[in-house]
């Protein structure tokens, strides 16, 4: 189980090759990514902050949630802080199991929980004006339904 | 009683802190009793905590709510919902 | 849109990178793995044989069917065929949207058809056993609920 | 009329061929009217196409089934359910 915040990139290859093992027949990865200029957003950078020593214990405790509901072999969550641009790579949820529908669910299941529980805030930036990102109600209903 | 209070995103930015340690009456026993005292801080720290509604608590890093008991060295922290992801 | 079959591995960091763009908000992948003798499985290779021609035709006919259910911004498929041993990479699937559930159920639908219709079979060696692995009615299931 | 077959995994190993060119009589209009004339080719043959309920077919390489029609030139390929990914 790795989960870490960080500032750096990540390597979405080398994260999977990690979780690669003789027990496991899928991996379900989702990386996420900074909308920039040239869709609608108009997005020219992205600013996270996040509050140090609850982030990780919520993030160790959704992986615990998701291994409780799914036979999970290995989870890695990697979010990154600071400033990003558009393009760039924000999160990287990655489940690996024995079955394919449970690399799924899990890996969906996390970055629902991640979205609504995870003390992440993010500020962009459009030019010289900078605009806290407020919560969508989306996120609340997509992590609605794993209590159904 | 003294507590840590902590702020981030906007409501860091309202109250111009991201950590302050405050002494508090000993009729402060829960997260709520804690926000009239704050808010006479500063008008930032009163604008930031103007609309409940909106504000996540956590308390030893760990989500709580306005009924959320505190005691003497707790850290409390007040936020928006969560964007990240 | 990328449809590939090939006997070499793949690198899942340079498929994810080739997908990322400014109106692309989340990125989700599979990759499917060889479970090996460490598994219950107990295989020691797996030989993959599939239909040229007819193959990469029904890969682009699911994934117009995947980038007609959801708004994608692109798609990349690559199976490998030939010998492979226990942990090698057999299969990806990556679907990039501008929207979170719509890059994973993408992603899901046509790892779910791929299994039903892509013309691929599977022998599994354990020592000198070789064995045609036979289709499982989980799959077929698993194809049968996009149609509910 | 002359057609190509073809065959994949265990139906591939019974026949003992990945592709042949068959000669068939007139009478001959859909993929079920060719089971019983390959099925004479060899015992292998025979082997292969004894259960049809668990055979899968193409007919120029899109999926079909033994009420396709079939003409001259056309490709027939037989195989079990797939199994990739």
């Amino acid at each position: 189980m790795t989960v870490r915040v960080q500032s750096e990139d990540f390597d979405v290859g080398a994260e999977s090759r990690a979780l690669q093992a003789e027990t496991v027949g899928g991996i379900a990865l989702f990386v996420g990514t900074v909308r920039g200029l040239s869709s609608d957003d108009g997005v020219t950078a992205m600013v996270l902050e996040h509050f140090p020593g609850m982030t990780e214990g919520e993030l160790e405790r959704i992986e615990a949630e998701a291994r409780a509901r799914w036979p999970l072999e290995d989870v890695t969550i990697i979010h990154r802080v600071g400033r990003l641009l558009p393009g760039e790579q924000i999160v990287l949820v990655a489940a690996a199991s024995a079955h394919r529908r449970a690399a799924f669910d899990a890996a969906q299941f996390i970055m629902d929980f991640l979205k609504t529980d995870a003390p992440f805030w993010k500020a962009e930036e459009r030019g010289d004006d900078r605009r806290w990102v407020e919560a969508r109600d989306s996120d609340s209903t997509a992590r609605g339904r794993w209590s159904e | 009683m003294t507590l840590t209070i902590r702020y981030f995103a906007w409501m860091r930015e309202h109250t111009g802190t991201d950590l302050e340690t405050v002494d508090l009456p000993d009729g402060v026993a829960r997260v709520g009793d804690l926000v009239p005292h704050l808010a006479t801080i500063s008008d930032g720290h009163a604008l930031a905590l103007q609309n409940l509604q909106v504000v996540r608590v956590a308390v030893n890093r760990a989500y709580g709510d306005l009924d959320t008991p505190v005691a003497a060295g707790d850290e409390v922290a007040f936020f928006p919902p969560v964007t990240g992801g």
